[in-house]
């Protein structure tokens, strides 16, 4: 009897105090708010363009914090997938609805001999980006337009256009090189093409 | 002709991966003429039916990974890797192990990893370790060199016709006997309670037959010196492990002479002068920075001599190799030169998650 | 010598040099045509400062440097400028770039151009502005412009100025022709140099493959007082880098993210030196360089001196070109040189080498072998990078890692790709990682911009929905209180009325409208019957005399109850602002008869005149009692509101006067007329006096507002403002565009006006941008304001509405009111339309459904009618892409209907339009026409004027006011044209 | 519920394997699987501890607080661990000695925590029940198809020992492959094991590539977008 005794009471004892221990450690270790939710809003393109069905892109990164698929900003195409599938260390998925995968990055454009000056594009840019006043022709600020395209539909006239945006000296770079295996095939005397890194 | 748009620069140096790997295809023909001189004819057979095999397992796999052949099999690696196999197996083992052995190098080792330049160990010493591993017996039945064989100095070593039907196990087991023995490493390992001195006397291998690891350890080391001068690798490593095991190995004998071996046993004897210039320098597996190398190197050399004192097995080259590969990365990272304008050198990775 | 330092790693590249070294330099021909690119250095791209067509001279300035880091840039030969367009230039990307093309005339006329007598003489900021003038930039590799460098010693310590002859890489000679011809212009350009960067120490780092070179240099140093070091190294590639060069000559190494200068050291190239000596001995500005032409494919390689700006085509045939053997055209060294794609490129100054290879002998990389981590490229690298590391990083995209290896100290030069067994493009891969990398902050920076902006926004949306809410309640809770104080008020009258026996102030006035009403009934009754003359016409007179008799009394009796409102518990101010309103309207309309009366005449003029003076008395007091009470009420606001209106009303007196000037400004420019600065500084003054007005209205105006609150208001002047000077830019550029393109001689002047108005678009646009950016600036209008008037708006619409609706009756029906009734229905919609600009100017925003007013704003009408015709386009392009979709189809005739509703509605309202105006007896066309003449009036009184002032003539004045009373009359016509075309 | 037991099937068979999908349980199962015997030995001891655990906190389930759920879990799971290792020694003692250390060991087997806390804390009794004899039935399958492998390639036999397990009667069942068969020492040690496992999971990986290619030929993408929502207003 003696021995079953100690057992349990030596095991009554155990359970007490790394009962106490469990406890003291989720009482002094919780964690407050969701470090995760601003990183994950970090990688987003802040297009604030909805398309992933939130709206906006904080409430899409709060969405990913809690469990929802990563697929769905086709504004940052696969490689803003990849860099929170990296993040949130789950396996990449493709694009949501078989998108184009790097997205080209586009600018508004207001046609303005056809704006009537209906303000609500105005009212559509997430980011203040168009000027204007009531019947007033308005312009969008290029340095501020995210590319979003929410003024496009608004338009009644339908004076909006989306225009990728054109590639300067400046900004011009180079592509990456081609890897060895590709190269083979075009490797014939003569008919490297343009832009063709060798 | 329309002109191109490149991106410099436009010159090259008319130097290629298949032309380093000749140089050390051509640098290790004096060690192979040195075993087959010494050791008869299994190491130059085995050498060949291991080129011949890596080249078929290497084609077969790379049409499996649907690319281009020609081009691939042209840059010599899988010659390379069932080359330096061949080289240190013992020379009668049976065909089998050598199959077994440059499949793993080939295909396991090499291209389960992705190919050429992938790989984070040695193809070849993991093929060997593995065989060392799996096949104790065979692996371990070293022939004796010519001196010890028959009468005097004359050259009594296994004939050709012979060796072949051996190593393709047509021929009775028993004549290999006659041309087997101990390797020195495994002399002074297996001694009993000999002290250092003793064995060298009673050893006949020892004894005797220490000169020919000792000229095939030089023929190797004058292969290294070559590929050094052809700037195929740098000094560093082979330097660094080679000084580290003299080093450690003097000091041991200065110590206690009975019990432990001397410097320049330690130097000869076994695969150390391979693996010195043809394993530890392979530039896929090593360290990438000189100083990173010498890290490398210093590792080899230590492990070398602590497997060899304490450990299992007899020679440890493989194995030391084969440690020091899985820390490469992690050399790389702390080994990092310092850059141009940089008052110190960066350590560690960042961007990692 | 000086002791000799080594940098680690280098190669060593066949040099192939000797072939261009054959013979002296030559001089290159004068090309047909010079494409001189404005960006020929690193910077901002010069401002052009010819037209086309312009003849200019050899030497002369054609575009001038923008900032601080920009040269000025000369054309070099003479002749005629043809062109100021987008041409291909020596650029990596094959793109084109805006550059000036000379059509030459082979004069080769210089320009009037002399040295310095003595630079030593001149202070170095004069100094270093003549070299900026001359267009120097450096001539090794990147551009940079000299005299910034040659600014470096005001703010740091200068101790080693050092010469880069090096010329490390293959084929290029160019510095070693130099060297060997013109030695001692070299040194004298390092005099100058050394002046004015006054180092302890001279060093010229030269390889030891140009023996001759070293040679001539050491002859020509002799004669220098200069402390000078020829220092010889060994031939490696990359010795000539800068960074490199230092190391390997003084043994400092510049850290990393640091210039040269930092460690006190300054690296010139010998050409540029030598650039120096000619624009400062001889005031020749960099118009030529030396440039080194070789390649298997040319029949003679040598060096020449050539003009910028010259084809390559010119200079390849020169040496002699096989055509079928040029594979790659180079332009640089073959290890950091790019190729290019087109002879028609043209010579800049940074070209110092052009390379016509065979095919064998720049054969295309092999394919790229996998990486078998040789380290053949640590070796050679001389930034001491891990560059096969560094390739992992780039091709798999981690560049985080790809920084931390110090990617960014990579300096380009190739030796990793060069020497790589493996064929691996090293250097292309750390371009496209660099690429990437500052994309990829480019992109970072303005996705915080976005989040920044996108939650400011969001927050601003909040606090106004928040205010928003607050005031709805407010307002429930004064309603709810009003109608408690109602409530008593009622009670206390009733107990009042029944004890004093004082009417109701609400009765009295509906009693005394409806005895007007009866009155006027009857009056018109009698009327009808005077002129037909039928009828009781006596019982009838009767009648209205005793209407009339009533009606006073009614009205006085209110009158009397109004007039003591002091008596009346509660101001009710709301009331009294009502009745002064209606007091003025009453007073307009008593006016506007008594004109009419005037004019024909007819009636009596003497009441008519009585009633107005009465009307008027009326009028001030309801005022002065709104006043009272309003200033009793707030009396801060108030005497802020008043202040406010009048600050207001002068600065859009100013404003009106600035666009009118600008306007004339305007014409003037684009009609050519000479008179154009002066009205331009008239204009800046009116500007002045309009800025004055409006920084003083903005003060008055945020002064009350106790918190830093940008007014809606503000924000929308600051947005009309901003977009009133857009338009005008766009004029001006327009106007400029068309004078450029006619060749004016004014276009440069007309330039720098686009250019002013630019700026101040860019002010506008900012302020805006400011105000809008600025957190708090929820709109202070306070939305009393706007819902007040959006109220009086809605009430006013809907009045309208009813007045249209029972003009449509009355003209259906044939009623002889109908004309009358149609005044009324304009005045009516002249008061809604002033009310919506109200509203809208008060930041309100109409209701998106305005069908429904469509009869009264012809914009919206027009509007509508595109919206629905585009539905409508699109409609029918869905249904061409789907003919059978029956939804479509019927989509489609619904739009058509609605589109022709619409359209309908529009025509109607046009012609109701011409209608109105007819029946206000004024003839829209005939309007229209007046209104133009008047215009062309003012455009008359305007050139009259600049002539005038051009001729000094004394009667400017008289012009003057001319010109001021034209433009009063295009005005108000313009105004009386408005009302009826809006 | 017919579907979700097929779910749970094959999920514990196949789709969800703890061994090839979780990599749970790595230990024992790269220790033990030198031999098909040693491997139903593990396979069948962790089944029933997977069975009688997922029953036992699945009934429980109710009263374990949040909190301190683990240390039950390992309790109840040691209780049967304990009862498992005493009736091998008592029926099997030669494979309890083979097995060694790995039968006490299953108590820290992650695939059976796992489920434990996955699944049968979260579900009622039946579906626990079947979860655990389900995910166990693939650990085993796992572990028997190793153990045949390594046996098969190191030793050249398949079966050998059987008696251990299942009596005098299984002696018999042993299969020589290959007559002489020099052994290859490295598939029976353990680098032969990690090896193994990785081709099996590489195969498991291509099958289900390849199913997934099927049935992606079957029904094309559907490529359904999410609703767009409007940031603005």
């Amino acid at each position: 009897m003696d021995i079953i005794l100690i057992a349990v009471i030596a095991l009554l004892g155990l359970a007490l105090v790394f009962g106490l221990l469990l406890g003291f450690a989720s009482v002094r270790f919780r964690v407050e708010g969701n470090p995760l939710v601003d990183q994950i809003d970090g990688i987003l393109p802040q297009t604030q363009c909805g398309q992933c069905g939130y709206p906006g892109c904080r409430p899409y990164a709060e969405a990913i914090s809690e469990g929802d698929a990563i697929n769905k900003c086709p504004p940052g195409g696969q490689s803003t997938v990849e860099a929170l599938a990296d993040l949130l260390d789950v396996e990449a998925i493709p694009l949501e609805g078989g998108v184009e995968e790097e997205p080209v990055k586009k600018v508004a454009y207001i046609r303005e001999d056809e704006c009537i000056g209906c303000t609500k594009c105005i009212q559509a840019c997430p980011v203040d980006a168009i000027l204007g006043a009531a019947k007033q022709m308005h312009t969008v600020i290029e340095s501020e337009c995210t590319g979003c395209d929410l003024c496009v539909e608004p338009c009644p006239v339908d004076c909006i256009d989306m225009l990728p945006i054109e590639t300067t000296l400046n900004t011009w770079k180079w592509d990456m090189p081609k890897p060895g295996v590709d190269l083979i095939v075009t490797d014939l005397r003569g008919e490297l093409k343009q832009g063709d890194a060798a | 002709m329309a002109l191109i748009r490149t991106s410099s620069p436009h010159l090259h140096k008319a130097s290629s991966t298949s032309d380093v790997m000749r140089l050390v295809v051509m640098a290790t023909l004096p060690g192979l003429a040195a075993m087959t001189f010494f050791f008869g004819w299994g190491t130059l057979i085995n050498v060949v039916w291991a080129c011949l095999l890596a080249v078929g397992f290497e084609a077969t796999i790379i049409k499996i990974r649907k690319r281009p052949l020609g081009f691939y099999l042209k840059d010599y690696s899988a010659v390379v890797t069932a080359l330096l196999l061949g080289l240190a197996l013992p020379p009668f083992v049976p065909w089998w192990v050598t199959l077994v052995g440059v499949f793993v190098a080939i295909v396991v080792a090499k291209h389960l990893y992705g190919g050429l330049g992938q790989n984070p160990f040695n193809p070849a010493m993991v093929a060997y370790a593995l065989l060392l591993v799996s096949f104790p017996v065979q692996m371990t039945s070293w022939t004796a060199p010519f001196v010890l064989n028959g009468e005097g100095d004359s050259w009594n070593i296994l004939g050709f016709v012979d060796t072949f039907k051996l190593i393709f196990g047509s021929l009775d087991s028993a004549i290999v006997d006659t041309y087997t023995g101990a390797t020195p490493l495994d002399a002074m390992r297996h001694r009993g309670g000999l002290t250092t001195e003793e064995v060298w006397s009673s050893v006949p291998v020892l004894a005797d037959g220490i000169g020919a690891w000792h000229a095939v350890s030089a023929a190797y080391f004058m292969g290294g010196v070559f590929l050094i001068y052809r700037k195929v690798f740098t000094i560093h490593t082979p330097a660094a492990m080679l000084i580290t095991l003299a080093v450690t190995s003097t000091l041991f004998y200065l110590v206690d002479p009975y019990n432990y071996a001397d410097p320049f046993f330690h130097l000869t004897a076994g695969a150390t002068m391979l693996g010195a210039f043809f394993i530890a320098t392979d530039p896929v597996t090593s360290a990438t920075s000189n100083k990173g190398k010498v890290v490398f190197g210093i590792g080899i050399g230590l492990l070398i001599y602590i497997i060899r004192g304490w450990g299992g097995y007899p020679d440890a080259v493989a194995f030391a190799v084969l440690l020091m590969n899985l820390a490469a990365p992690f050399i790389d990272q702390y080994t990092q030169p310092r850059s141009y304008g940089h008052a110190k050198a960066k350590r560690g990775l960042k961007g990692e998650v | 010598m000086s002791t000799q330092f080594s940098f680690h790693g280098g190669v060593h590249p066949p040099e192939n040099k000797r072939q261009s070294t054959g013979g002296p330099i030559q001089i290159a021909p004068i090309p047909e045509q010079l494409s001189v690119p404005l960006s020929q250095h690193i910077g901002a791209p010069s401002d052009v400062v010819v037209a086309v067509g312009d003849r200019v001279l050899k030497g002369q300035v054609i575009a001038e440097a923008v900032g601080r880091i920009s040269v000025n840039v000369h054309a070099p030969s003479s002749g005629v400028v043809e062109a100021i367009e987008a041409r291909p230039v020596p650029h990596s990307s094959g793109m084109t770039a805006p550059s000036i093309v000379i059509r030459t005339d082979g004069e080769d006329e210089w320009v009037e151009h002399s040295g310095l007598e003595d630079f030593r003489a001149i202070p170095k900021q004069e100094l270093i502005d003549f070299i900026r003038h001359h267009g120097i930039s450096g001539m090794g590799g990147a551009g940079f412009p000299t005299d910034v460098k040659l600014h470096l010693g005001d703010d740091h310590i200068v101790n080693t100025l050092i010469l880069n002859a090096m010329e490390c890489e293959p084929y290029i000679t160019a510095d070693d022709m130099l060297l060997r011809e013109h030695a001692e212009q070299v040194v004298k350009g390092i005099e100058v140099i050394a002046h004015l960067l006054q180092p302890h120490h001279v060093m010229i780092g030269i390889e030891d493959n140009k023996p001759q070179a070293i040679r001539a240099l050491e002859l020509a140093t002799e004669q220098s007082k200069l402390n000078l070091d020829i220092v010889v190294v060994p031939t490696v590639y990359p010795s000539g880098g800068e960074k490199q060069l230092i190391k390997l000559l003084t043994g400092v190494e510049v850290p990393s993210g640091h210039i040269p200068a930092d460690v006190g050291i300054v690296c010139q190239n010998v050409g540029t030196a030598s650039a120096i000596y000619d624009a400062v001995y001889n005031g020749i500005p960099l118009i030529s360089r030396i440039v080194t032409l070789t390649g298997d494919a040319l029949g003679h390689p040598h060096n020449m001196r050539a003009l910028i700006g010259t084809p390559l085509q010119t200079l390849l045939q020169s040496a002699q070109l096989r055509e079928k053997d040029l594979y790659r055209l180079v332009i640089g060294g073959p290890m950091m040189g790019f190729t290019v794609d087109s002879q028609s490129i043209p010579l800049i100054k940074t070209t110092n080498c052009v390379i016509a290879a065979t095919y064998n002998e720049m054969p295309p990389a092999p394919p790229a072998n996998p990486c078998i981590r040789c380290g053949m490229c640590e070796q050679v690298c001389p930034a001491e990078l891990l560059p096969q590391q560094l390739h992992w990083f780039a091709k798999g995209k981690e560049f985080e890692k790809a920084k931390h290896h110090n990617l960014f100290d990579c300096i380009e030069c190739g030796a990793c790709s060069y020497v790589c067994p493996s064929n691996i493009p090293l250097v292309q891969y750390y371009r496209f990682a660099k690429a990437e990398i500052r994309n990829e902050e480019a992109e970072q920076r303005k996705a915080d911009h976005a989040r920044q902006r996108f939650e400011a926004r969001q927050a601003r949306l909040e606090q106004e929905k928040l205010e928003k809410e607050l005031r709805r309640k407010q307002r429930a809770e004064e309603a709810a209180k009003a109608q408690a104080v109602k409530k008593d008020k009622a009670v206390q009258n009733s107990e009042k009325a029944e004890s004093s026996g004082e009417p109701d102030l609400k009765s009295l006035k509906t009693a005394s409208a409806v005895a007007r009403t009866k009155l006027k009934k009857a009056q018109k009754a009698l009327q009808l019957a005077e002129d037909k003359g039928v009828g009781d016409i006596d019982k009838l007179r009767q009648t209205v005399t005793e209407l009339e008799a009533k009606e006073r009394a009614a009205q006085e009796a209110y009158d009397q109850a109004q007039s003591a409102p002091a008596e009346q518990p509660v101001v009710d101010i709301q009331q009294l602002k009502t009745n002064a309103a209606v007091a003025r309207t009453k007073l307009k309309q008593a006016e506007k008869a008594l004109a009419k009366a005037k004019e024909s005449g007819e009636g009596d003029l003497e009441a008519l005149r009585a009633k107005l003076a009465e009307q008027k008395a009326k009028t001030e007091a309801a005022q002065a009692a709104y006043d009272q009470a309003e200033s009793g009420g707030a009396p801060q606001a108030d005497v802020n509101a008043v202040n406010l209106d009048e600050l207001k009303a002068s600065m859009e007196t100013a404003l009106g006067k600035v666009d009118k000037a600008q306007k004339a400004l305007d014409a003037a420019v684009a009609s050519g007329s000479p008179a154009v600065e002066k009205m331009k500084a008239g204009v800046e003054k009116l500007q002045g006096k309009y800025k004055e007005a409006k920084a003083e209205y903005e003060n008055a105006q945020s002064a009350p507002a106790s918190a830093p609150v940008m007014s809606a208001e503000t924000l929308a002047e600051l947005k009309a403002d901003m977009e009133a000077i857009q338009g005008k830019v766009e004029k001006a550029q327009k106007a400029l565009d068309a004078a450029v393109s006619s060749g004016s001689p004014a276009v440069e002047k007309m330039k720098a006006g686009v250019e002013k108005l630019q700026g101040k678009y860019k002010e506008a646009k900012a302020e805006y941008e400011n105000a809008q950016s600025a957190p708090a600036s929820a709109p202070v209008v306070s939305a009393e304001t706007l819902a007040e008037l959006k109220s009086d708006m809605e009430a006013m619409q809907g009045k309208v509405e009813k007045a249209q609706k029972a003009l449509d009756a009355a003209t259906a029906s044939g009623s002889p009111a109908a004309d009358k009734m149609k005044a009324g229905v304009e005045k009516l919609q002249g008061k809604y339309n002033e009310l919506k600009q109200a509203f809208l100017e008060a930041g309100g925003q109409l209701p998106a459904a305005q069908p429904d007013a469509a009869p009264v704003d012809p914009k919206t009408l027009k509007q509508t009618v595109s919206i629905v015709r585009t539905k409508l386009k699109k409609a029918q392009a869905a249904l061409d892409g789907a003919a059978d979709d029956v939804e479509l189809q019927t989509e489609v005739q619904r739009l058509t209907q609605a589109h022709e509703v619409a359209k309908k509605a529009l025509d109607t309202y046009e012609s109701e339009q011409n209608d109105k105006a007819a029946a206000e007896g004024i003839d829209l066309k005939q309007l229209k026409i007046d209104a133009a003449m008047a215009r062309a009036a003012v455009t008359k009184a305007e050139r009259a004027l600049s002539k005038a002032r051009e001729a000094e003539q004394d009667d400017l004045p008289e012009i003057e006011q001319q010109l001021l009373a034209a433009q009063l009359e295009a005005e108000n016509l313009n105004q009386t044209l408005s009302r009826f075309t809006d | 519920m017919a579907a979700d037991y097929k779910k749970i099937t094959h999920d514990g068979l196949w789709g969800n394997n703890p061994a090839l999908v979780q990599l749970l349980g790595l230990c024992p199962l790269l220790a033990v699987t030198g031999s098909v015997v040693n491997a139903i030995g593990l396979g069948l001891a962790s089944t029933i501890v997977l069975i009688g655990s997922n029953l036992t906190v699945s009934a429980f389930r109710k009263f374990v607080p949040d909190s301190v759920r683990l240390p039950i879990f390992v309790m109840i799971i040691a209780s049967f661990v304990t009862a498992i290792e005493l009736l091998m020694k008592a029926f099997t003692y030669e494979l309890y000695l083979i097995l060694g250390i790995f039968i006490p060991l299953i108590v820290t087997n992650c695939a059976i925590m796992g489920r434990a806390d996955a699944f049968a804390c979260k579900n009622p009794i039946k579906e626990s029940l079947l979860d655990g004899l389900m995910m166990g039935l693939g650990f085993t399958a796992v572990l028997v198809v190793l153990g045949a492998m390594r046996e098969a390639l190191g030793l050249g036999t398949l079966f050998s020992d059987m008696q251990l397990l299942f009596g005098p009667v299984a002696e018999s069942w042993k299969i020589t492959l290959v007559d002489d068969y020099p052994g290859f020492l490295f598939a029976v040690l353990p680098p032969g094991a990690f090896v193994g496992m990785g081709l099996l999971i590489a195969l498991k990986n291509v099958i289900d590539a390849r199913t997934e290619a099927r049935k992606a030929e079957i029904t094309p993408e559907s490529g359904v977008r999410p609703e767009r929502v409007r940031v603005t207003g």
